[in-house]
């Protein structure tokens, strides 16, 4: 077994930090077990109206209320004395970008002064009633790349004014406008693209937030919410000064190469801001291609010092995960750092949840959207993986207080090097799987199938994984629970990027449309009473009846079932 | 004019109708901003990726050429795939079609049921509580948005007084049986349903009154009246059978009005149909499911329009039997 | 919309030209009419309240004034119907002026006021220099304040200050609320090494620090447990200094000590804290001009398409009509809906899409009316003048449709007023201004229903009601008065 | 005892403005078979009068006063379902007005007659079809025409049809109320002519409503000039159409184009009815008479039999007017 851990002093530092405030439930010892599931069926009503959802929380027409975000709704449920609260540090970045291409904010004074004047403690205390975390890097505080000790913009108008003054903008006291010292014209007016009160009402005010504290010390900006897809359309062709919008980020930095390094600056690339900066183009590349994970971890904590330097962004703030849950009708919900306890990608809590009066029956689990198209090629919103999530299973898992690898369908992997022409290295993972593992319909689970699966996505260029294989050359299955993949380039992520939840073969190789296969619609070719959608997971669709709900059944042949009786 | 020459040329019309809206349709909708890749904001994304998904839902073709393209596969209700959710439009439609029309049914029928007999009740009572009540309730509900009113029915009886269900168009999952089942698909109706009623019968049997008073005025009423027949006789054989013609025609319509009112009354009641359909696409700037639902919407509003034209000709004996032919 | 019958069937009866016209035989008609009369009172109220919406609140919606008040406040009057509103808070706002702190403990300290520039009157704490084993100098200064209300959800505060002192001193300040049992509550605290140059600590009882530094969780709230009496509290200024080598100074600029109500105004405040009250009385406004400029517009187009529709005939006249015919079959929301999605959330947009959909009525009737006016003797004669057909058709035709286009453009008004709201109501309305419409979809989606806050749904829905049915009065009034047809038969 | 007989009757209609006084202190009578005219301008009550007997009233119109009796029957106190069965076409008819109207346009012309018989006789439907079609081609309708609309007929067919339908249940009393106004000329005559014709084959009692006193004069042995609500004149058609004795019936009388006087010019009664909610005190008429004085003014002239006949007026001036002269000329 060969899991790493890589993350656990700095994320234990972290929830030290705020253990005090934070995390009051996570004084409760987290007891979650490798087994499941728990209940016989989950079913999921589709409620998207907020209000709505809070009112089925209260009747306990669902047992969670997942992703709390609104601070009214935070307030209303904590009210709720069968209700308990789970936080957790979350992967969300809120940021305002700049346009690095444009003067005045080419110059990095510029861009420090509005930092200076951006209050983070105003903006989350009056529109987020405290519920969110100040964010200084550009790597949330859950994860274990984060490298708390950079260069940092606390709220100080009169520095930003110092700041100012020093590099040359004088204010001109009759407009209170500042004198651009390259042209010696006042400075332009600039806009902060927010998205309008309807969308995001906390964004839009925070926008004007920003906005007013700049002018204050003489630099005219203006806050502009528009319409979303406006406002993503002006971005994208880099035609704006400044916008606010949030990312929701990953367990791996990686984002740290598509959002800042300087090849990402085209036509549809993520390097809004346009910056360009040999030294941490090689240090996003370091993160981008590490050969193992110190070395990414040293790069990215280096990457994030220089774009603290540089500030293409202001990080503004981080939501944590705040889930509830009805606990006088369940227990058994694992809080997982940076997922939260009810997100998809955290297993726990789907295998170990339980009702309070035992074993078996059925639990209620809000979904807070349409599921769309359980098409696992297609499936690009959280809230398919929602349903996918609990059906489909993955070759590592990852322990929820500690966030390492786990074994899981693969007992165990090798990351190794091999050349792919004479004198280039490239990445080879060696998976050795489960034996036992079936799926649902009960055929059994594979290294055919990763190879298939890898293939099938490469050659049909499916736009969701085109990133991730890109650098794959060739898959090789010498037995059937052993898998290799071959990658062309150097990179621990290698390892991630081939151990998705898989395809079953059997049913997708007849898939010709896989843009156009809606696989819950289509009945299983031999097993009665199930789709073509098939996973190895702990739940099995078994309806979805569009706009009402989605109901899942234990999967009775699951490989996790129970413990081995020694 | 004979009924045929009438049918031939409300049929035309509808057709020139039904043009001019896929062309609006067509037209609006590719000078939007926006495309399929705005859907999906991946920080794992590549531009590569965030081209090939371009690609996926591109646009390459000359205008004319699209243009052609789009209605011929409109008539085979192909209404290309859905942004949001990558299904295709048409089968996401043919979801949601049955509850828009469950919900459309039973708000239109009880409306005119309830519309007309109150009208007709008042028309026959002048000057009594119901006279007052018929045009107080047909002023108000005029004035009133719906929504306003639907929104504080939801508020006091799905929230206040919890006894109706705030979402939805059953329960999840629905309770066994054929009669629970349908008692529960009742139950999430009483709202969304009730509050249309409501809404509209007030100036449906304003309308009805309206109409049968003139009709009770009209002449050949006193000569009905006049030849001892019984009252309810000439209610109902000579002033209302007299009046069916407009009235009928008036239903149809109406039908347009309710078609659309069902985009709010859905959103509302999360009631999982065609007008909330529309509304999330155009709120998410899915523009083919936008376009397919408008599609579906305008479809319906066309044939109530020319079904009305149609209604009008059979039941008015004077375009029937072909006015001014045999004079 | 429910009632387009109601108007439709008012506008297709074309009004006679009436022989003993003028407007005072008009209004002599018309005051006979008490329909008429409560609905031009109704509108003159909504008009004086629309210009008067500066003098009526002290708000401006359209400036996005926010956190005047807790979120989702109820109305002040709440206290007297709602039970659990009896004794809640209003919102209080202080300022404690530097000689409103009184002294409570001096140690090797000393008060004085002086002017520090543009910041006004300063209070000035002199620490004399710390000795060796004596300790530091301590100051206390303390400001009271009566709460006599339920606990309020939040407060908050500002503290301005300026530390001087040499690079070896420090200087530690802190604030605490002592209730009036005497119990303390710490809820902010920094030390200061050396210089500070005037700064302004916000204290905020939702903040994550004050929480840790109460040894509460971020689901506490501060307010609720500070202020659970009531009673006169105090707020303490501590303030201690360490300074070896000379004498420390500390200088206090006014602070904010607020409390933010849970009750606020005349409606309350919606979920920004922003006031309901002020938006309702600018709603007014937006409303009025939205309803009066579609009409207008709308019913100016009707007019000019049916008389050229009308005078003109022949292929002009079937193109026109079946160019409305194809506008009254297309389904009008939707395509609302639609095109103010497509041009962008714009208030004038939404008034020229509104007006564009709802010529075709007048158009119709004007051109029934026009069609009849033409065979008149006074038209035939103009003709055989040589007047052109444009001449005509102003001169002669205008003038005489012009009750009849009145009459539309009341009963257009409300549906324009209705569509708007619609289109507000389902998130597509202009953003930037404050319309009925969109308060009640702000109260949909921001929680008035958990809250059961109807104060916030009801004042917009009913001030569209009745502005709507305002029009519809007179409309229908205005209507009688010009038709016979729709005169009571006696 | 004659067959109809109306004694001060009094009809007033509600409104918002005040009572509209439509009838108002009217008596005469009609003996079996003969038939009387009620002339005068529009709006001076006449068709009130009508439907008062016939008991058609809108809501706001109400009987305030008087009788109605038929064969001694007193109408007025007869329950209204009573009164539906036993009198209404079975023994008054009545032929409308508004020759357009007065039909129901979604119902077939034959049907319509059969529901009139249906409703007061015990028949099989198929006798009454028979019997309307009779009645059709009595009136001169084909009656192959059964099943036609109403608006496939001609103004002139409609009217005849709705005479057809007066008869249809064998009535005493047939009101006719201005049954050829809205006709053309030619037409009007062939319709009177079919009235008359009727009238002498059935010996029927009628009541003609007309403001067209020539009409009246050429099918009626009595008439009775309404003005404002009130019986004016009275007296044998003959009588009265030769020699008026009220101002206002002599104006009506020369109204009209005269066939035996055709050099005589075509003239009408100067002014306006007077609004029904306020009369004028006094004479009713006083406003338009040439010859009113100050008593005309103040004191209501009563009725006063002048010669012989039941020829009876109500005015002051009666011994100027009887006179002969043509107070209308200067």
């Amino acid at each position: 077994m060969r899991a790493r851990k890589f993350l656990v002093p700095v994320a234990l530092l972290l929830v030290l930090a705020l253990a005090t405030t934070i995390v009051s439930a996570q004084e409760k010892k987290v007891k979650w077990e490798p087994w499941g599931p728990r209940v016989d069926q989950i079913i999921m009503p589709i409620i998207k109206d907020s209000e709505a959802q809070l009112i089925a929380f209260e009747r306990g027409e669902t047992v969670v209320l997942p992703g709390l975000v609104r601070p009214g709704d935070i307030n209303k449920v904590k009210q709720n004395p069968n209700a308990d609260i789970t936080v957790n540090l979350g992967f969300h970045m809120f940021y305002l970008c700049f346009n690095m291409r444009r003067g005045p904010l080419d110059d990095v004074a510029v861009r420090q002064a509005v930092a200076h004047v951006t209050n983070r403690e105003q903006i989350i205390n009056q529109l987020f009633q405290g519920y969110m975390l100040p964010l200084t890097s550009f790597v949330p505080q859950s994860s274990p790349f984060h490298n708390p000790n950079v260069p940092q913009y606390p709220y100080n108008p009169e520095k930003a004014k110092e700041i100012l003054d020093k590099a040359g903008y004088k204010l001109d006291k009759a407009t209170g406008v500042r004198i651009d010292p390259k042209t010696g014209k006042p400075l332009r007016k600039m806009k902060i693209f927010t998205p309008t009160y309807e969308v995001a009402p906390t964004s839009a005010e925070l926008g004007k937030m920003i906005a007013e504290a700049a002018k204050a010390i003489g630099l005219p900006v203006e806050p502009e919410p528009m319409d979303f897809p406006v406002m993503l359309e002006k971005i994208d062709v880099f035609d704006f000064d400044m916008y606010v919008l949030a990312w929701g980020l990953g367990r791996i930095p990686d984002y740290l190469y598509t959002f800042f390094h300087s090849s990402q600056d085209v036509e549809a690339g993520y390097n809004t801001p346009g910056i360009r900066d040999p030294e941490l183009d090689k240090a996003v590349e370091a993160v981008y291609y590490p050969p193992d994970l110190e070395t990414a971890k040293a790069a990215a904590a280096k990457a994030q010092v220089i774009l603290s330097q540089k500030l293409p962004y202001v990080t503004l703030y981080s939501r944590p995960y705040m889930d509830a849950w009805r606990k006088d009708l369940v227990t058994g919900y694992v809080p997982m750092l940076g997922y939260g306890a009810a997100q998809y990608n955290n297993g726990w809590t789907t295998l170990n949840i339980r009702r309070v009066q035992g074993p078996g029956g059925t639990i209620r689990w809000l979904l807070p959207e349409e599921p769309k198209n359980l098409n696992m090629c297609v499936a690009s919103s959280a809230y398919e993986w929602e349903v996918l999530g609990r059906i489909a299973d993955g070759l590592i898992a990852v322990n929820p207080e500690t966030l390492e690898d786990m074994p899981w369908l693969a007992k165990s992997w090798k990351v190794e090097t091999w050349e792919p022409e004479p004198g280039k290295k490239g990445t080879k993972v060696t998976w050795f799987l489960e034996k036992g593992v079936k799926w649902q319909d009960g055929e059994p689970f594979t290294s055919a199938d990763i190879k298939f699966t890898i293939e099938y996505l490469k050659k049909n260029e499916v736009p969701l994984y085109i990133s991730d294989l890109q650098d794959v050359v060739k898959v090789e299955t010498p037995d059937p629970y052993t898998a290799i993949v071959y990658f062309s380039t150097v990179s621990y992520w290698h390892l991630y990027h081939a151990a998705y939840s898989f395809l079953p073969k059997h049913i997708w190789e007849d898939v010709k449309d896989w843009k156009g296969f809606q696989p819950w619609l289509e009945p299983h070719p031999k097993v009665k009473g199930l789709t073509k959608v098939i996973g190895t997971g702990p739940f099995i669709l078994k309806e979805y009846k569009p706009g009402e709900y989605v109901r899942l059944i234990k999967n009775p042949i699951y490989w996790r079932l129970n413990p081995p009786k020694k | 004019m004979g009924f045929r020459t009438y049918l031939i040329r409300r049929i035309v019309y509808a057709l020139i109708v039904l043009f001019v809206i896929l062309t609006f349709n067509f037209a609006v909708f590719r000078l939007m901003p926006g495309d399929a890749e705005k859907m999906i904001i991946d920080p794992r994304f590549s531009p590569e990726a965030r081209m090939a998904l371009r690609k996926q839902f591109g646009l390459d073709d000359p205008p004319l050429v699209q243009y052609w393209k789009y209605i011929t596969s409109l008539l085979r209700f192909d209404l290309g795939q859905s942004f949001a959710t990558r299904r295709p439009v048409a089968s996401e439609l043919a979801e949601r079609l049955p509850n828009t029309i469950v919900l459309f049914l039973t708000a239109f029928t009880l409306t005119m049921v309830i519309g007309t007999a109150v009208g007709v009740y008042a028309a026959q009572h002048r000057g009594t509580f119901a006279e007052t009540f018929v045009t107080g309730a047909g002023l108000f509900t005029y004035a009133v948005p719906t929504f306003f009113f639907q929104l504080l029915l939801l508020m006091l009886f799905g929230y206040y007084i919890r006894i109706f269900p705030i979402h939805g168009t059953m329960s999840a999952p629905p309770p066994d049986g054929a009669f629970l089942r349908f008692l529960d698909r009742v139950h999430h109706l009483i709202l969304p349903a009730g509050s249309n009623v409501i809404i509209g019968f007030g100036s449906w049997a304003l309308y009805t009154r309206n109409t049968m008073l003139e009709a009770l005025g009209q002449d050949y009423i006193i000569t009905a009246r006049a030849k001892g027949l019984p009252r309810r006789e000439i209610l109902y054989h000579h002033a209302l059978r007299s009046v069916l013609p407009p009235i009928v025609t008036l239903i149809f319509l109406s039908l347009p009005g309710m078609v659309t009112g069902a985009v709010i009354t859905e959103t509302i009641f999360s009631w999982h149909g065609v007008g909330r359909y529309l509304m999330d696409a155009v709120l998410q700037q899915d523009y083919p499911a936008a376009q397919g639902a408008f599609y579906l919407i305008a479809l319906a509003v066309i044939i109530s329009n020319f079904m009305a034209d149609l209604v009008y000709g059979l039941v008015d004996p004077r375009i029937r039997v072909g006015a001014g032919e045999r004079r | 919309m429910n009632g387009e019958t109601v108007a439709g069937q008012a506008a297709v009866q074309p009004a006679p030209r009436r022989k003993r016209s003028g407007i005072a035989d008009f209004w002599a008609q018309y005051r006979r009419r008490p329909y008429g009369l409560v609905g031009l009172v109704m509108l003159a109220m909504y008009i004086a309240v629309a210009l008067a919406a500066p003098l009526l609140t002290p708000y401006d919606p359209r400036k996005t004034e926010f956190f005047l008040a807790d979120r989702l406040a109820a109305p002040i009057w709440a206290r007297f119907i709602i039970p659990r509103f009896r004794n809640a808070p209003p919102t209080s706002r202080y300022t404690i002026h530097p000689d409103q702190w009184k002294v409570e403990r001096q140690e090797r300290a000393s008060l004085s006021f002086e002017e520090a520039g543009d910041r006004g009157e300063t209070a000035v704490i002199r620490f004399e220099p710390s000795v060796e084993g004596g300790g530091g100098a301590r100051s206390e200064l303390s400001w009271k304040v009566h709460y006599g209300f339920n606990p309020p959800n939040t407060f908050e505060g500002k503290v301005t200050y300026r530390v001087e002192a040499p690079p070896d001193g420090m200087t530690r300040l802190s604030l605490v609320i002592v209730d009036p049992e005497g119990k303390e509550y710490d809820i902010w605290g920094t030390a200061v090494y050396g210089e500070q140059d005037w700064t302004t600590a916000a204290l905020d009882s939702r903040d994550l620090q004050m929480k840790t530094r109460l040894n509460m969780t971020i689901f506490d709230d501060p307010a609720k447990v500070i202020f659970s009496t009531k009673g006169d509290y105090r707020l303490v200024l501590k303030a201690s200094s360490e300074s070896p080598s000379a004498e420390a100074k500390l200088f206090l600029a006014p602070a904010k000590f607020n409390i933010l109500g849970i009750l606020h105004g005349l409606l309350g405040a919606d979920h920004m804290g922003a006031d309901l009250w002020a938006q309702l009385v600018y709603g007014a406004r937006i409303s009025l001009i939205i309803g009066i400029s579609a009409a207008v517009i709308g019913v100016a187009l009707g007019t000019t398409i049916g008389i050229i529709s009308g005078f003109l005939g022949g292929p002009v006249d079937e193109f026109l009509m079946r160019v409305a015919d194809v506008f009254l079959s297309v389904p009008t929301l939707p395509v609302l809906i639609i095109l103010s999605a497509f041009l962008g959330k714009n208030m004038w947009n939404i008034v020229l899409l509104v007006a564009a959909f709802s010529w075709m009525g007048s158009s119709r009737v004007v051109r029934s009316q026009t069609l009849s006016l033409k065979e008149r003797a006074f038209v035939e004669a103009a003709k055989a003048a040589g007047a052109s057909d444009a001449y005509i058709m102003v001169v002669h035709i205008l003038p005489n449709v012009l009750p009849l286009v009145v009459a539309n453009m009341v009963l257009m008004m409300p549906v324009a007023i209705l569509y708007e709201a619609s289109l507000s109501f389902l998130g597509l309305g202009d953003p930037r201004i404050p319309t009925w419409g969109r308060m009640l979809q702000n109260a949909r989606a921001f929680g008035a229903f958990t809250e059961l806050a109807w104060w916030w749904l009801v004042p917009p829905g009913l001030a569209i009601t009745l502005l709507s049915l305002s029009f519809t009065f007179i409309g229908n009034t205005v209507n009688e008065v010009l038709n016979p047809r729709y005169r009571e038969r006696s | 005892m004659a067959l109809l007989e109306v004694k001060d009757l009094k009809m007033y209609y509600r409104t918002l403005r005040g009572q509209v006084k439509a009838v108002d202190c009217v008596s005469f009578e009609i003996e079996k078979g003969k038939a009387l005219g009620i002339a005068g301008e529009s709006g001076c009550g006449k068709s009130s009068m009508a439907i008062t007997v016939l008991r058609l009233l809108p809501s706001n119109g109400h009987i305030l006063g008087g009788e109605v009796r038929m064969d001694g029957l007193d109408l007025l106190s007869m329950s209204e379902e009573a009164f539906r069965k036993a009198i209404r076409w079975s023994r008054i008819s009545m032929i409308f007005q508004g020759a357009m109207n007065a039909l129901n346009p979604v119902h077939r012309v034959g049907n319509q007659i059969v529901e009139a018989i249906l409703t007061h006789e015990d028949v099989s439907r198929q006798e009454a079809v028979e019997r309307a079609r009779r009645l059709l081609d009595m009136v001169g309708i084909s009656p192959r025409r059964f099943n036609d609309y109403p608006h496939e007929f001609s103004g002139g067919m409609k009217q005849r049809a709705i005479i057809a339908m007066a008869l249809a249940c064998n009535p005493d009393l047939v009101i006719a109320d201005e049954p050829t106004t809205a006709l053309d000329v030619m037409v009007q005559a062939q319709v009177l002519r079919a009235i008359q014709d009727l009238r002498e084959k059935l010996a029927l009692s009628m009541m003609l409503i007309t403001h067209d006193l020539s009409v009246i004069a050429q099918t009626c042995d009595d008439v009775a000039i309404m003005y404002a609500g009130k019986i004016v004149e009275y007296g044998t058609a003959t009588e009265v159409y030769k020699k008026p004795l009220h101002p206002y019936s002599m104006g009506l009388v020369s109204a009209f184009p005269n066939i035996a006087a055709e050099k005589s010019p075509v003239r009408s009664v100067p002014g306006f009815p007077p609004n029904l909610v306020s009369p004028p005190e006094g004479c009713r008429f006083h406003p338009r008479c040439p010859l009113a004085d100050d008593k005309c003014k103040t004191e209501e002239p009563a009725s006063v039999e002048v010669g012989g006949n039941h020829h009876s007026v109500a005015c002051h001036k009666v011994d100027v007017t009887a006179g002969g002269i043509d107070i209308w000329v200067q």
